[in-house]
């Protein structure tokens, strides 16, 4: 029974690390519809900028803090630069520009940040905490607790607000968005602003677990895409559910049949479920008629 | 309209009906069209027309009754399969291949009679060949029958609205077929463009097609319709001929309104 | 109110407006016809801003208009109803309305939705649908209300009796006709050409890209060669 | 001028081996060149980075001869990559000396093939002599399921019969899996096991540190040579990494040597010089590129030439060369030279390492 | 007279494969030559996946895995000749993309990308975990096709990497006569329709499901040749060949070039494969330039190099 706690208590803790990332994807997906391969990038942003502004002596929230900002404001370069100017583009292109500028973004962090892995002091301690016979870290606490309150933020900040509904307006229409008088140029720039700040508070929530390093982003992109997806892309309620049920997943297979096939196994869930459920766990169908 | 009993009809719904959550957007529908009629489904907004055509042509699944298609039960039968029985359709909500050539467009509407085999296409043998040549040929002359033909080469996204639905009136055509579905033709169309449609609609018909229309354009319904079936709130409320219907008060109180009875009248 | 002098746009290379001029007074309902791939559309997209114009000028109330992007139109007064409806199929009904008055954020919108529900009371009864699931009469109604609730000054209507039933079509041009009474000037794009120019004041006609003629209403539905190009009479 | 080619992993998975590999072939040929070059001439160095794939290995090798024309080739940061270019270097008929682990690598001895680090089988070889002087017969293994650790595990399995010990748990993790707790819960649960290894690479064996300690796991550890530096310390956490073990070289613990230890001077040295040049501390993986350079200069100094064919044979005849590694002697069956005295046994005490004896 | 446009890009591509030796200044370029040539394969195929049938897909790589490891087991494990494994290889793949394409072809955008990016995956991780039969994760040599001597027996003596160019150049060729011949058949106009719109498409009578289908195995086809070539190419193949980076790549090349047409994605394969060997001068601002590469080609041509160079010179020429 310990180790069944065990493996739950893991699977939480890295489902909530894949929570928060596909968390991330959520503002620019309902936004354009993009999928924002560079997502995994923001979070190393987050992860390394706090390694350094720590390093050079500045206290650990401010650090934080600062890695956030100058994440968000890599988002906000990203949709400034790249995605604006390239307005009217398929989706699959902007796609790529995505991927592009994830490379570039790891590219940059490569000179600038070094290739060693980095990691920064848990925020409440080293000391592992007991539940019914098996342990957890403070900071899986931290992580999910972030996890939980990003997810509560965004899904009131959709159905609460009108700047949210007119975030999804951009990207359900984005001709009758702006005969509304939406600036979905604005909306896109908060969106990826948002995305990257969300992305950055991941990198700086997991960092004392996962350690980061230039090129971590990538792996938890794709954790976090797929944990999304089985949720239901576009949907907080989806990215949160769909992490945690990925980490519990892997965390059992793990456990029980094995560690090899761990990440087999996930994929193979994800595939059932949405045999079942074409999109995802909470994703709804668009509802286009003929 | 004693004629309406002479041959078999090639459409025959019985008691069609569907429900979206709590709504019951179609219930109880039937009747049918026989070869060359025109039959006319109207209907306030939202009444169920388009529905309707969705369940007939089987991209819903009918919740309760049947469709048959020349004496075969086909209900909840998949699209390509009633295509390939001989119907076809068009949309209210433009489905247009939008980024290949008008000619293209029409050409895949001749997609059953010239479909052959990946292999046989892949590698180009001669079968492959002499089939895309033949639908070329037969989708041109029908962009030309609806006016679209200095058109071909366009890309389908950039042409005006009314040349779309035009367009996908060539395209059902293209697929010669036996029972065409129209939903809203001349939508977007003036009154001399609809005469035309009107016009093409007709020949169509006279070919022995079985056609059944859904449009709000009372004039062009009332001009070309043998047979017209009324609907409100999903349940069919009257059905007669053009004349009949016209006077029909629950009609003129659901539908048609007393004002446009009178300007109809006034015109007239 | 809004005048509109040698007014080009082009899709691509291709040219399709070669010069428009046009001008609609305060308060006056004007109405555009003309066949099938004309430019109506396009011309009306030119005004709302969400199409680039190659030449020619906007002016409305006094200010030219063509460096101002199609989101500051809005709140200039400028709503439109555009061809092809264009909601938010995946937003409900009620935050389609909402977002027609997304400038907006006092007392009135409560008051406009409800306006809006009283013209169109089967919104009502759909507010929390998703407004893909409506049809298509239904998605008009909703696009020509979602335009009404930004509180126009000038009301650009792309065929707005576009799959509506007869009797709402009498209706729509009734609410037309009423914006007369409340100041508001409209520009209507209409294939029911004999409808729209019963009730506007002037009227345009367009083919392939230019103005071709022009004149009160009244005249216009008179003219021999109108009733046989566009009302089929 | 003299041309060396290399092709190395400086980024992609296994950037942190080859990262402080391109930085030490810089830095040396920097210096060598400084000091009058080899032979009188200059060393020109072409260096390319194959992210780890061993299909962009394959096209660098074979620039490297058609188009640079390199006289030797160190490199091939990773097994697979070293494996993937070997051919290429067999048939063009050039020396190569590849920085990976595997054993394959120079068992069977390929004429033109030599490498550098120790391999696999030495490390898991110093492992189990160790666990055997404690008198650990029963084991748990967790190994990183990239090549670094899938390599060292297949070898420690293939050779763990003649220690006469026992691996009754083997577990693995992915190279980004960011906790191990469900794979160290089973080993943990399993009471028989008297200890526990870990082969991998970069933060897999950090965060199995922290889990271990997480779990109050109270068994020895031992890690690879793969995360022989400081920063795995760091890393894992002072606390955690208390106690863990791991095969070493003299690199790791340069201020612990004897004072007459040959490779004292040689380590101390390269350690000065790379740390003094980057803001990183040296690892052993530096370590096998600064070797395969020297291995290299001394072949060439000793044929008197660069002919690819003069400097392979003289390669082969290294003797007593001392590395940081340990003290190469190559033979015409021996492509490695290295002995298993070159791993020394490291502990983690008071958060440093130290020397077990 | 004017030659129809599948005779016109052949015509271009044979040009440019044929004339291109004469710039090399050294032989390497005949291996870059024949990576471009063995991605250009791939690329086709997924031409024909996303270009003309508008699906998704990030798991190819794992058809181009299975295509590779073939060649290096099955000569080994069931005494196959090489070239016949890559035969092998190719009806597994197909095989398989018809057994995985049923239930993952009913998705539809991400969902779609997702579930082939988790069939990848699987392939990837099953050639890294079963050491045993496919070396783990450091690979596993590839038995020779041993065309060359045969060839040089017939008087055409070819260095390795000549041979590999002129070979794959062939296949590649061939791999796009195919899909050309595809893109103007019935077939072809079908898969274009289903990626306007599907419900239109069947109402026309498009056999969606199946339709999609054929489309799916045909690439699965393509990739997995493709992931034969490159390990007889290389003798030597590891897990990397179908891990989702190459699959990403893949797609990559493939809309970089412009996904809707054969020669723009063989373009795209050719940038994204020469570029990193250009890069190399920038060393370690090589992964930047790259990235920055990428996003300038799509911001500035947003639908593709082909298509948007192709617009251009018509525009002047108006
Ligand atoms: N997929 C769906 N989900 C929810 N409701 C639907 C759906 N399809 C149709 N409805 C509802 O069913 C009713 C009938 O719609 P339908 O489109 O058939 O009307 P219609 O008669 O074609 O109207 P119109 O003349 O406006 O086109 C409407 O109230 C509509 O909202
Ligand atoms: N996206 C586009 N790309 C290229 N050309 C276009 C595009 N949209 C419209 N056109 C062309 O511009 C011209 C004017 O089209 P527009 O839609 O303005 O006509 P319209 O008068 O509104 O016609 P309708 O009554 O059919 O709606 C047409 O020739 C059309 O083919
Ligand atoms: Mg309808
Ligand atoms: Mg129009």
């Amino acid at each position: 029974m310990p180790e069944l706690m065990q493996y739950l208590l893991s699977g939480v803790t890295v489902g909530a690390v894949y929570a928060l990332v596909a968390l991330g994807f959520t503002i620019i997906y309902n936004a354009s519809d993009v999928v924002n391969f560079a997502q995994g990038e923001f979070v190393m942003l987050g992860g390394m900028v706090t390694v350094f502004a720590y390093g050079a002596g500045l206290p650990l929230p401010l650090a934080a803090v600062i890695a956030i900002l100058v994440t968000a404001a890599a988002g906000v370069a990203l949709n400034k630069l790249a995605i604006e100017p390239a307005r009217g583009a398929p989706v699959v292109s902007l796609i790529i520009i995505t991927i592009g500028a994830s490379i570039f973004i790891k590219g940059v962090a490569q000179i600038v940040f070094g290739k060693q892995l980095h990691r920064f002091p848990a925020f409440s301690g080293d000391a592992p905490l007991r539940v019914m016979g098996a342990t957890i870290l403070p900071q899986s606490l931290w992580v999910m607790a972030g996890a939980v309150a990003v997810f509560v933020a965004l899904w009131l900040f959709f159905t609460r607000t009108l700047t949210g509904r007119a975030v999804l307006a951009t990207a359900n229409n984005r001709v009758a968005a702006q005969l509304v008088g939406i600036n979905t140029n604005y909306m896109m720039t908060l969106s990826f602003a948002l995305s990257a700040a969300i992305g950055a508070l991941a990198g700086v929530l997991v960092t004392p677990i996962t350690l980061t390093s230039y090129d971590v982003g990538i792996a938890l992109a794709l954790k976090g895409f797929a944990a999304a997806m089985l949720g239901g892309m576009g949907n907080p309620m989806g990215a949160l559910v769909g992490g945690l049920l990925l980490g519990i997943l892997e965390a059992l297979t793990a456990g029980y049949i094995s560690s090899q096939y761990k990440d087999a196994a996930a994929f193979i869930i994800i595939i059932a479920v949405l045999f079942a459920m074409p999109q995802g766990l909470f994703g709804r169908k668009s509802t286009d008629r003929v | 309209m004693s004629a309406r009993n002479d041959s078999a009809p090639l459409l025959r719904i019985e008691g069609l009906g569907i429900d979206f959550g709590g709504l019951r957007a179609v219930n109880d529908v039937g009747f049918s069209v026989l070869p060359g009629e025109i039959v006319s489904v109207i209907g306030p907004n939202g009444a169920g027309k388009t529905t309707l055509f969705n369940m007939i042509s089987g991209i819903y699944l009918p919740g309760r009754g049947r469709v048959v298609l020349a004496d075969e039960d086909v209900t909840g039968m998949a699209p390509h399969l009633l295509a390939r029985r001989g119907l076809s359709r068009t949309f209210q909500n433009l489905q247009i291949f939008q980024t290949m050539t008008v000619l293209d467009n029409a050409v895949a509407g001749h997609h059953l009679h010239e479909r052959g085999n990946v292999l046989a296409d892949l590698f180009c043998l001669p079968g492959s060949r002499r089939r895309s040549r033949a639908s070329e040929a037969s989708a041109r002359a029908l962009l030309d029958r609806v006016g679209l033909g200095r058109a071909a080469h366009h890309e389908a996204g950039s042409l005006s609205y009314g040349a779309l639905k035009r367009l996908e009136i060539a395209r059902a055509l293209a697929l010669n077929p036996r029972v065409l579905l129209l939903d809203e033709p001349a939508a977007g169309c003036n009154a001399v463009e609809t005469e035309e449609i009107d016009r093409l609609i007709a020949e169509v018909a006279a070919e022995g097609v079985a056609i059944l229309l859904v449009e709000h354009d009372m004039k062009m319904v009332m001009r070309i319709s043998n047979h017209i079936v009324v609907l409100d709130h999903g349940e069919m409320i009257a059905e007669g001929d053009p004349g009949s219907v016209s006077r029909d008060p629950r009609v003129i109180e659901a539908y048609l309104g007393t004002q446009a009875t009178e300007a109809a009248d006034a015109e007239r | 109110m809004l005048s509109v002098e040698g007014l080009r746009s082009r899709y691509g290379r291709i040219e399709v407006l070669h010069g428009i001029d046009l001008t609609v007074g305060s308060g006056e309902i004007v109405t555009v016809v003309g066949a099938n791939g004309a430019g109506k559309t396009t011309l009306l997209r030119c005004l709302s801003g969400i199409q680039p114009v190659s030449g020619g000028s906007i002016l409305f109330r006094g200010e030219t208009l063509t460096a101002v992007p199609a989101h500051r139109r809005v709140a200039r007064g400028l709503a439109q109803s555009p061809e092809g409806r264009q909601i938010f199929t995946n937003l409900s009904v009620e935050d389609n309305l909402r977002l027609g008055a997304y400038l907006f954020a006092d007392d009135r919108v409560e008051k406009d939705m409800d306006e809006a529900f009283a013209l169109f009371p089967i919104l009502k009864q759909k507010r929390n649908l998703s407004a893909g699931g409506l049809s298509g009469g239904q998605q008009q109604m909703l696009a020509i209300a979602r335009a009404l609730m930004g509180r126009p000054s000038c009301l650009l209507l792309d065929e707005p009796s576009m799959g509506l039933a007869p009797i709402l079509v009498a209706q729509i041009f009734d609410v037309v006709k009423g914006m007369r009474g409340l100041g508001v000037t409209v520009l209507l794009v209409e294939q029911n050409a004999f409808g729209a120019l019963s009730i506007a004041d002037r009227g345009y006609v367009m083919e392939t890209g230019r103005i071709t003629m022009s004149g009160p209403a009244a005249e216009l539905v008179a003219d021999e060669r109108i009733r046989e190009a566009y009302l089929g009479i | 001028e003299i041309r060396i080619g290399a092709t190395l992993s400086e980024t992609g998975g296994a950037s942190f081996l080859g990262d402080p590999q391109g930085k030490t072939l810089k830095m040396l040929v920097d210096e060598i060149n400084a000091n009058g070059g080899v032979l009188g001439e200059e060393i020109r160095l072409f260096m390319y980075d194959d992210g780890g794939d061993p299909n962009r290995a394959r096209t660098f090798a074979t620039r490297l001869i058609e188009d640079d024309e390199v006289v030797a080739v160190i490199g091939g940061t990773t097994t697979g990559t070293s494996m993937a270019i070997i051919p290429v270097f067999e048939e063009e008929e050039i020396p190569f000396i590849s920085l990976a682990g595997a054993i394959e690598i120079i068992d069977p001895v390929r004429p033109y093939t030599f490498k550098t680090p120790h391999t696999d089988r030495m490390a898991c070889a110093k492992i189990f002599e160790d666990m055997q002087a404690r008198g650990i017969t029963r084991i748990g293994m967790i190994s990183g399921s990239d090549g670094f650790g899938a390599s060292m595990r297949n070898q420690c399995l293939q050779i763990v019969g003649d220690y006469a010990i026992e691996v009754l748990a083997d577990e693995t993790y992915a190279p980004a899996d960011a906790d191990m707790t469900p794979q160290l819960t089973n080993i943990k649960s399993n009471a028989q096991i008297e200890a526990v290894l870990n082969p991998g690479f970069g933060q897999g064996p950090a965060i199995v540190t922290r889990n271990y300690a997480q779990l109050a796991i109270d068994l020895p550890l031992y890690q690879s040579h793969g995360v022989a530096s400081d920063g795995f310390i760091e890393l894992a956490g002072a606390q955690a990494a208390e106690g863990v073990r791991l095969p070493g070289t003299a690199l790791l613990v340069a201020d612990l040597l004897a004072e007459d230890d040959p490779q004292r001077p040689v380590v101390e040295a390269y350690k000065a010089a790379y740390e003094g040049a980057h803001a990183t501390p040296v690892s052993t993986f530096g370590g096998y590129a600064h070797d395969a350079l020297r291995i290299l200069v001394d072949a060439m100094e000793r044929a008197g030439s660069s002919d690819p064919q003069a400097v392979r044979d003289a390669i082969e005849e290294t003797s007593g060369l001392v590395g940081t590694t340990g003290t190469v002697t190559m033979s015409a069956d021996d492509h490695l030279g290295l002995t298993l005295d070159a791993f020394r046994m490291l502990e983690v005490r008071d958060g440093a390492w130290t020397l077990v004896d | 007279m004017r030659l129809p446009p599948k005779y016109t890009t052949l015509l271009v591509l044979a040009l440019l494969i044929a004339l291109a030796p004469f710039f090399f200044p050294s032989s390497f370029y005949y291996r870059v030559g024949a990576l471009i040539f063995v991605n250009g394969i791939a690329v086709t195929g997924l031409v024909i996946l996303i270009g003309y049938a508008g699906q998704i897909s990030l798991g190819h790589a794992g058809f181009a895995g299975i295509g590779a490891y073939a060649c290096a087991l099955a000569p080994v494990h069931l005494g196959l000749h090489p070239g016949a494994a890559i035969l092998l290889g190719a009806a597994i793949s197909g095989a398989l993309a018809w057994v995985v394409g049923r239930p993952i072809l009913r998705l539809q955008g991400y969902y779609l990308a997702v579930a082939s990016l988790g069939f990848g995956i699987l392939v990837a991780m099953i050639l890294t975990n079963e050491a045993q039969i496919t070396g783990g994760p450091d690979g596993i040599a590839v038995p020779d096709l041993g065309l060359r001597p045969v060839l040089r027996d017939l008087g055409l003596d070819l260095s390795n990497a000549e041979f590999w160019y002129v070979f794959s150049a062939l296949a590649l060729g061939l791999g796009a006569w195919l899909a050309l011949n595809l893109h103007q058949s019935p077939t072809g106009r079908a898969l274009r329709a289903l990626h306007g719109s599907e419900v239109a498409a069947r109402t026309v009578g498009v056999d969606v499901a199946r339709l999609k289908l054929q489309a799916f195995v045909i690439s699965a086809v393509y990739a997995s040749v493709s992931g034969s070539l490159l390990a007889q190419m290389n003798r030597f193949v590891t897990p990397d060949v179908a891990g989702y980076m190459h699959s990403i790549e893949m797609v990559t090349m493939t809309v970089l070039g412009g996904a809707g047409s054969v020669l723009g994605a063989i373009l795209g394969a050719t940038l994204l494969t020469a570029l990193p060997q250009a890069l190399t001068v920038f060393q370690e601002y090589e992964h930047l330039m790259l990235g920055l590469i990428m996003m300038l080609v799509m911001i500035f041509m947003r639908e593709g190099l082909l298509p948007s160079i192709l617009r251009r010179i018509r525009g002047r020429s108006e």
